[in-house]
């Protein structure tokens, strides 16, 4: 019989200060402090530290503070993790240290496929999903001509990759696309290509400044107001708030939380944007970062204790059902993936609003054993036994 | 081929924002002899001032364009004359490591309070729509862009080029102490030089607000494209960098249209190729 | 670039005496560092970019050639390092030969591009350069785009070394690191490191002496990317991963950055500065939001007060060269 | 000693002083070069500054100019002290400078060059003056400035101040690099500046020239004045240039 | 195999933009002797040098040098034919001290400078050599000082120093009197009529008493051609190189 304590010490490990700051960053770890506050494990004797991390968006620095956390501050647990790249490369060092990765940032469905590990949950989104549920939900809807603006990044191919294959699946047809580089200020070029393309659905495969930018310029040359639809595949709250209402009106994407969902959601946001420093409420990586801490304590409370053994606490998640205030019931599967419900929004026009982040309206629910890849299709080695 | 046209078209207009930025780049360097890294952080600064202007004080586009660029430029000013003053005379790359790192400073301050995401800013009423012009649907706004930056870029190749003030900054550039022997006031004209292409920076940084997110981030991503026009328009030269810059906008157009995936590379291998061909970029004096 | 080296002093025999005594005191501390509680890992991957400025500095400090891109060695030599270890299942020695083996090509083909061009277009083809390796990179099926090669595995060196276990792996690094240094110590006071020393002097006397400069300046540009890219295979089993921040510019900028605050063209001076950046990058993580105006300040500070970098500084006072 | 020597003998000459350095200090750096320099120069005079190598003879005009960081003691130019002037002000009360290295712009043509140094009073050459002197610029005009051939920069050199207007010039070794035709040139048009009012301070290692132009003379060594004589006592002086200068 | 001439020109041309900076020179040097090239400012004097020594381009002409035609060889190599020049502003590595300017020199003659494995230790051999050259020049006494430091007219002498190490056949020495005291003048001329018992030595220099003293013949230069060529006695009599070059007073 292994020993058990009542300690547990947890890093978030996040972009602070980069790309992904706002939708992660201090929102997250805000989020794990919140989740070990609501565990009331305190209350029944467990010590819970949190630390939190930059990884400035270098694999590098991430591992190295992953490696350090692990053998040197005793972490056990490592949390959040934005940006596929640092993602990938914490979770092997989580492997090799058998510690617990519970992702809410990354959205390389990597994660519990070719690289998956014993150790670790993809919480909140993937590709995969993203693709799925969007690209369903509008072709369905009428829009069965496409057309991609990709960011020519391993992200974005997989993002347009998944959705071609939905979209074609659905009786859609792809009708062309172009990859245009990282960070690119300007998308005129490609807005005009896309519009030239006459395809009903300009699919936009980026992310971050790469979506704000071309959804903005979309509203600049017309798209819209000429008949076609913008999908954006990957759109979190915080982009919403930065193109403003007025421009981002009428855009359908996919996420798995909104604030503003029902009593709960809108309940654990309050007490959530209190806290933040811009009183914004949570966004869906920081919200599946609350929700995967607390599912995570009680895989310890069922423990009985911390073995201090990440496989076999992660085993003992993938065990229990999924169920929170945020995302509800679910579970952990096999590989690792955290199954969920997945919703279809559409961005409110401004006379809609009713307050400064009123700006979703649902307009689709895809359940959570239909959003994300089937165990079928997943390429995970821990599903060939 | 229409759609060629199109891209051209674009590509110009891409174009007046590589060369108005790489003009104040240009400038900075052409007379202080400093690699002014921080361009990119207060060409962001200047479309944050148009943002607070009429966010916070409901003062409009039209003014913004002046006062943004006046308010930078007294900051920029302010840096010259508490730090960037103590370079001169060495080398560049401490004025590099200087101004990055005020770069770091500016982008950091403004990310703490205003997050990575950006603010929404938007085309002001009377530029708002577009003209069909039958091979592409021109917005209005991006028409402007091209004409004034056009205009501003050839005012200030005049003032540079072709008057008496231009030639006591070049000379200033090359050997300050003779040329304030000579009666004039150097530190305050390299002060206002700098306070000049600052000012350039925040006035290309108000044009870009409505059409970029106005994000802490939108000059970092940008300064390298830049920092090469004015190396392939040869270090310091106006012309060359106004040249350059318009030029790149039309290549890279072309090049988002035949292979996209290159397009933020381009400007690399007209670099490679311009400086193997010619020593010293298209129009540059010696290193 | 004459202002950049104005303050290094020539190298006399007691010079030479005082490098030799710090060298030892530098390889003693870092021998005992896993005995200390100091965190080996972190130490690791310093030494790693420790040996990427030394390399860096080789070419500026005693070259007078500035390069923007030298990221493009570090992350040639891991990519293909990583991509021989993981893929083609080589033994830790020979990925690392492969790795470096391809540094030297690149160091060749780009050296024999860039040294035909002065000052800042000789840096300008470099970034250049680098930045067309990244788009290379990016495209490369091999390389993962951004997500990279992840989970290499360490093996055995020689068969011997178990590299997973991080003391043997601590000591392998240090003493590839030292390895490195010693050589670009020796290639400063050697016959060749005089001639460069001159043509960055002044160049235009050094060709009227007879001296065909621009084949000095490839083989210390070759030199310097091989050895550049000897960090970047050694970074690999260090960090069990490649990845594009690797060969983007903003890299080229770091390396730049730990020569200048360390000291550029003083011996130790990359040493110490890329510790302080890598501790900077560590310990300021804990900042969250304000880390990058915390280094912008460092910055702003180290060109206003410590222009020679820390090691300058110091040999300034001493008067020694260090 | 010497200095005081000086003082007590007055040099006879036209007009009031223009010029009065007493006990001037400077230094570059950490190194004191100046060690008290007192001279004085009236109005139409030429006055040389001769000495060796290294001696502080250039390090004078350029604090009388202001460009040494560090200076002490007093330089009054027509009655104003100067000795905390910035060089901007000096040359706007009529002070110009042609420097001992040229400073010829290399990102100026040869006109612009010329027309650099902005005019400051009137009174200044004209330009069809300057050009019959130094005919070699004319045909240069829009060359680069240091494409000339070392001597043409030489000329350009004291060209563009003589345009200024300022009436007192310092020229150091102004005929350095010059061909004897020029050399013969430049002395025929200090003596005619001279004959048009202004007043010269002159820095010359070329002793058999400066003996053509000058009033007066003062030697200066290891930042010192140590002597001084005018030009009618020059014979009687010989022996003490020799000694003082080998020439 | 001595040739009479070292050093010959025919034609020798360099046009800058339509204006002829050198137009149609014949020059011949004879081996050994002390030649000098003088000449009003423009005349032509620096730019024939940069021709000889390959740092221009002739636009038309021909240069032999020993029997070879070095027209379109590279500077490098030039120098290594043992033709060797000075700058008429002064060069010196300023952070090399003395002695390592002159063994850099050194160095190049005798190989191995590509060896950067070996200790620099290995160049303590060229040490006498340098000491020699230096004390030659005068200079023993700033062996060890960083060349940066020294007085001006001593920067010239080592300049001297180090193109002597090269061993040259040849040297070029543009005004290597220029901006120099009455002292060192009388030195470095000394030092000059010293080393060309050894070597042929092609000269500009404004200052007429050195070129009096100093050179076998004369070639006077205006507007980019050859105006006259002889003697000092017999040129200063000569009434067009008066006009152009020595002014009125002069004779
Ligand atoms: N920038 C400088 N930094 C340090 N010392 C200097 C500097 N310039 C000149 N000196 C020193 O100051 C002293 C006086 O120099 P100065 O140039 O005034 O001499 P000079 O009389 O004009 O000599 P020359 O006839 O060679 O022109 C010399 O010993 C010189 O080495
Ligand atoms: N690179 C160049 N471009 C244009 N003109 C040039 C260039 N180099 C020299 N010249 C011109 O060629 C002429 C000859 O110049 P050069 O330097 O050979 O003269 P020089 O005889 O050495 O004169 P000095 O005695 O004054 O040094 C000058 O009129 C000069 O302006
Ligand atoms: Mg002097
Ligand atoms: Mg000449």
């Amino acid at each position: 019989q292994e020993k058990l304590d009542k300690t547990v010490k947890i890093g978030a490990l996040s972009d602070q200060s980069g790309l992904y700051a706002d939708l992660a960053g201090p929102g997250s770890t805000l989020a794990a402090q919140m989740a070990i506050e609501d565990s009331g494990l305190k209350a029944k004797g467990w010590t819970i530290d949190l630390i939190s991390g930059d990884h400035q968006n270098k694999p590098d620095i991430g591992t190295t503070i992953a490696r350090q956390w692990f053998d040197v501050d005793k972490v056990d647990t490592i949390v959040d993790v934005p940006n596929s790249g640092v993602a990938l490369a914490v979770n092997n060092v989580v492997k090799e240290k058998n510690g617990v990765y519970i992702n809410s940032g990354a959205a390389t469905s990597d994660l519990t496929n070719a690289q998956c590990s014993p150790n670790t949950v993809h919480w909140t989104y993937d590709t995969y999903m993203l693709a799925h549920a969007t690209g369903q939900a509008l072709v369905k809807a009428g829009g069965d001509t496409w057309f991609f603006l990709t960011a020519d990044y391993a992200f974005g191919a997989a993002l347009e990759r998944d959705t071609t294959a939905v979209v074609t699946a659905n009786g859609g047809k792809v009708v062309g696309g172009v990859k245009h580089p990282l960070n690119t200020a300007d998308f005129s070029s490609f807005l005009l290509q896309a519009q030239a393309s006459k395809a009903k659905i300009i699919g936009l495969a980026n992310a971050g400044g790469d979506t704000t930018n071309s959804i903005k310029q979309a509203a600049e040359f017309g798209i819209v107001k000429g008949g076609q639809k913008l999908a954006a595949l990957l759109l979190f709250l915080t982009d919403v708030k930065a193109i403003g209402l007025e421009t981002a009106q009428g855009l359908n994407f996919t996420e798995t939380f909104y604030w503003d969902l029902n009593d709960k959601t809108r309940a654990f946001s309050k007490r959530f944007s209190e806290r933040m420093k811009n009183s914004a409420p949570p966004t869906m990586v920081q919200a599946g970062v609350y929700a995967g801490l607390m599912h995570y304590f009680k895989a310890l409370e069922a423990l009985g204790g911390n073995p201090h053994d990440g496989a076999k606490v992660v085993a003992k998640m993938k065990t229990i059902p999924t169920d929170d205030p945020l995302f509800g019931k679910g579970e952990v599967e096999a590989n690792g993936r955290v199954t969920h419900d997945a919703y279809l929004f559409e961005v409110k026009k401004p006379s809609e609003s009713k307050g400064p982040w009123d700006f979703y309206k649902l307009v689709g629910t895809v359940p959570g054993n239909q959003a994300f890849t089937p165990l079928d299709k997943s390429t995970c080695a821990l599903l060939k036994k | 081929m229409q759609a060629l046209y199109a891209q051209l078209l674009v590509g110009l207009i891409n174009g007046s924002f590589y060369a108005l930025l790489s003009l104040g780049l240009a400038v900075i360097f052409g007379m202080l002899n400093i690699i002014n890294f921080a361009h990119g952080a207060l060409y962001m600064m200047g479309a944050f001032v148009a943002y607070f202007l009429l966010n916070l004080g409901g003062i409009n586009y039209w003014w913004a364009l002046i006062i943004a660029p006046v308010v930078v430029g007294i900051f920029g000013m302010i840096l010259e004359r508490t730090m960037l003053q103590w370079l001169t005379g060495l080398d560049h790359l401490y004025g590099l490591l200087l101004t990055f790192g005020i770069a770091l400073i500016v982008q950091g301050v403004f990310q703490n309070y205003f997050g990575s995401s950006g603010l929404p800013y938007s085309i002001p009423d009377q530029l708002k729509g577009g003209v069909n012009l039958g091979f592409m649907f021109l917005p209005i706004y991006r028409g402007w862009v091209v004409v004034f930056s056009l205009v501003v870029c050839l005012a200030t190749w005049f003032l540079i080029e072709k008057t008496q003030l231009g030639a006591y900054l070049r000379a200033a550039t090359e050997n300050p102490t003779l040329v304030r022997a000579f009666g004039i006031n150097v530190p305050r004209m390299i002060t206002l030089t700098y306070g000049l292409g600052v000012g350039l920076a925040a006035l290309a940084g108000v044009l870009s607000a409505p059409i970029n997110q106005v994000r802490p981030l939108m000059g970092a991503d940008l300064i390298i494209v830049v920092f090469a026009v004015v190396v392939i328009g040869g270090m310091g030269s106006i012309m060359g960098s106004i040249i350059t810059g318009f030029a790149l906008g039309v290549i890279e157009g072309l090049t988002k249209y035949f292979y996209p995936e290159a397009s933020n590379t381009v400007v690399f291998v007209l670099m490679v190729v311009v400086l193997l061909v010619k020593p010293t970029g298209l129009t540059g004096r010696a290193a | 670039m004459s202002a950049l080296t104005d303050d290094t002093l020539p190298i006399t025999p007691r010079a030479m005496r005082d490098e030799m005594i710090v060298f030892a005191a530098m390889a003693l501390l870092l021998a005992i560092v896993p005995w200390t509680g100091i965190y080996p890992f972190f130490v690791m991957q310093a030494l790693c970019f420790a040996l990427l400025a030394c390399a860096f500095n080789l070419l500026i400090g005693y070259g007078g050639l500035l390069s923007f891109g030298h990221a493009m060695f570090l992350g040639t030599a891991g990519y293909v390092s990583a991509h021989a270890l993981k893929v083609w299942g080589l033994s830790p020695e020979l990925g690392i030969l492969v790795g470096t083996a391809a540094a030297a090509l690149l160091g060749l083909v780009t050296g024999y591009i860039s040294i035909k061009r002065q000052g800042i277009y000789f840096s300008m083809i470099t970034l250049a350069l680098s930045q067309l390796l990244y788009f290379l990179y990016l495209q490369a099926p091999f390389t993962h785009g951004e997500d990279g090669i992840q989970g290499i595995p360490q093996g055995h060196l020689l068969g011997i070394f178990d590299l997973s276990k991080p003391l043997v792996l601590y000591y392998v690094v240090l003493v590839g690191f030292l390895a490195g240094f010693l050589l670009i110590y020796r290639t400063i006071n050697s016959p060749f490191g005089e001639v460069l020393k001159s043509i960055r002097e002044n160049e235009p006397r050094a060709i009227s002496l007879g001296y065909k400069t621009d084949q000095y300046k490839l083989l210390a540009f070759i030199l310097s990317g091989t050895l550049a890219g000897f960090a970047g295979s050694l970074k690999v089993f260090v960090a069990q991963n490649a990845s594009l921040t690797d060969v983007h510019w903003s890299m080229s900028g770091e390396i730049v950055l730990m020569t200048l605050v360390g000291g550029l063209g003083t011996i130790f001076g990359p040493v110490v500065g890329a510790f302080v950046i890598i501790a900077m990058q560590q310990y300021l993580a804990g900042f969250g939001q304000w880390v990058t105006v915390i280094q912008g300040v460092i910055f702003v500070a180290c060109v206003l007060l410590f222009r020679r970098g820390l090691v300058g500084e110091l040999a300034h006072l001493l008067r020694r060269s260090l | 000693m010497a200095e005081a020597k000086l003082a007590e003998k007055p040099v006879a000459a036209a007009g009031a002083d223009v010029l009065t350095v007493k006990d001037l200090q400077a230094w570059y750096g950490e190194s004191h070069i100046l060690h008290g320099i007192n001279f004085n120069v009236k109005a139409g005079e030429v006055v040389t500054l001769l000495g060796r190598n290294g001696a502080g003879k250039t390090t004078t005009l350029k604090s009388v100019m202001g460009v040494i960081g560090k200076r002490a003691g007093s330089i009054r130019f027509d009655n104003q002290e100067i000795i905390r002037a910035t060089s901007d002000k000096i040359a706007r009360l009529g002070i110009a400078f042609c420097p001992e290295e040229r400073g010829i712009f290399a990102s100026l043509d040869v006109r612009e060059n010329l027309l650099l140094p902005p005019v400051v009073r009137p009174g200044g050459l004209p330009l069809d003056q300057i050009f019959t002197l130094f005919p070699n610029l004319k045909e240069r005009l829009t060359s680069q400035g240091t494409k000339l051939s070392g001597g043409e920069q030489q000329m350009l050199a004291i060209a563009r101040i003589l345009r200024t207007g300022a009436r007192f010039l310092m020229l150091d070794e102004p005929t350095e690099g010059l061909a004897p035709v020029i050399i013969q040139q430049i002395g025929h048009t200090i003596a005619r500046l001279k004959s048009q009012g202004f007043t010269i301070l002159l820095v010359e290692q070329n002793f058999r020239f400066a003996s053509t132009v000058a009033d007066r003379y003062y030697i200066v060594e290891h930042g010192k004045v140590i002597d001084g004589f005018a030009n009618s006592e020059l014979s009687a002086n010989m022996d003490k240039l020799h000694t003082y200068l080998g020439v | 195999m001595a040739d009479e001439f070292i050093l010959e020109t025919s034609g020798l041309t360099k046009e800058f933009a339509g204006f002829f900076a050198v137009r149609d020179v014949a020059l011949k040097v004879r081996r050994g002797s002390i030649h000098a090239l003088i000449g009003p400012n423009g005349a032509g004097k620096t730019t024939c040098f940069n021709l000889l020594t390959k740092f221009l381009k002739p636009s038309a002409g021909q240069i032999r040098y020993k029997g070879h035609d070095i027209t379109a060889m590279p500077p490098a190599d030039v120098a290594r034919l043992g033709l060797v020049r000075s700058f008429q502003i002064s060069a010196v590595f300023p952070h090399l001290t003395a002695l390592e300017n002159v063994r850099v020199a050194l160095q190049r003659q005798h190989g191995s400078s590509f060896d950067f494995w070996r200790s620099k230790t290995v160049l303590d051999r060229f040490n006498p050599r340098a000491h020699e050259l230096l004390n030659d020049v005068g200079l023993s006494e700033f062996a060890n000082t960083p060349a940066v430091e020294m007085p001006y007219g001593r920067k010239r002498a080592l300049e001297i120093a180090t193109t002597l190490a090269l061993d040259p056949e040849m040297m070029l020495l543009d005004e290597p009197m220029a901006g120099m005291g009455h002292e060192d003048i009388d030195k470095i001329a000394a030092l000059i009529k010293r080393i060309s018992a050894k070597y042929t030595i092609l000269m500009v220099e404004h200052n007429l008493s050195v070129v009096a003293n100093l050179s076998d013949i004369i070639t006077v230069l205006t507007r980019g051609q050859v105006l006259a060529e002889g003697n000092y006695a017999d040129l200063s009599k000569d009434e067009r190189v008066k006009e152009a070059y020595l002014g009125a007073g002069h004779g």
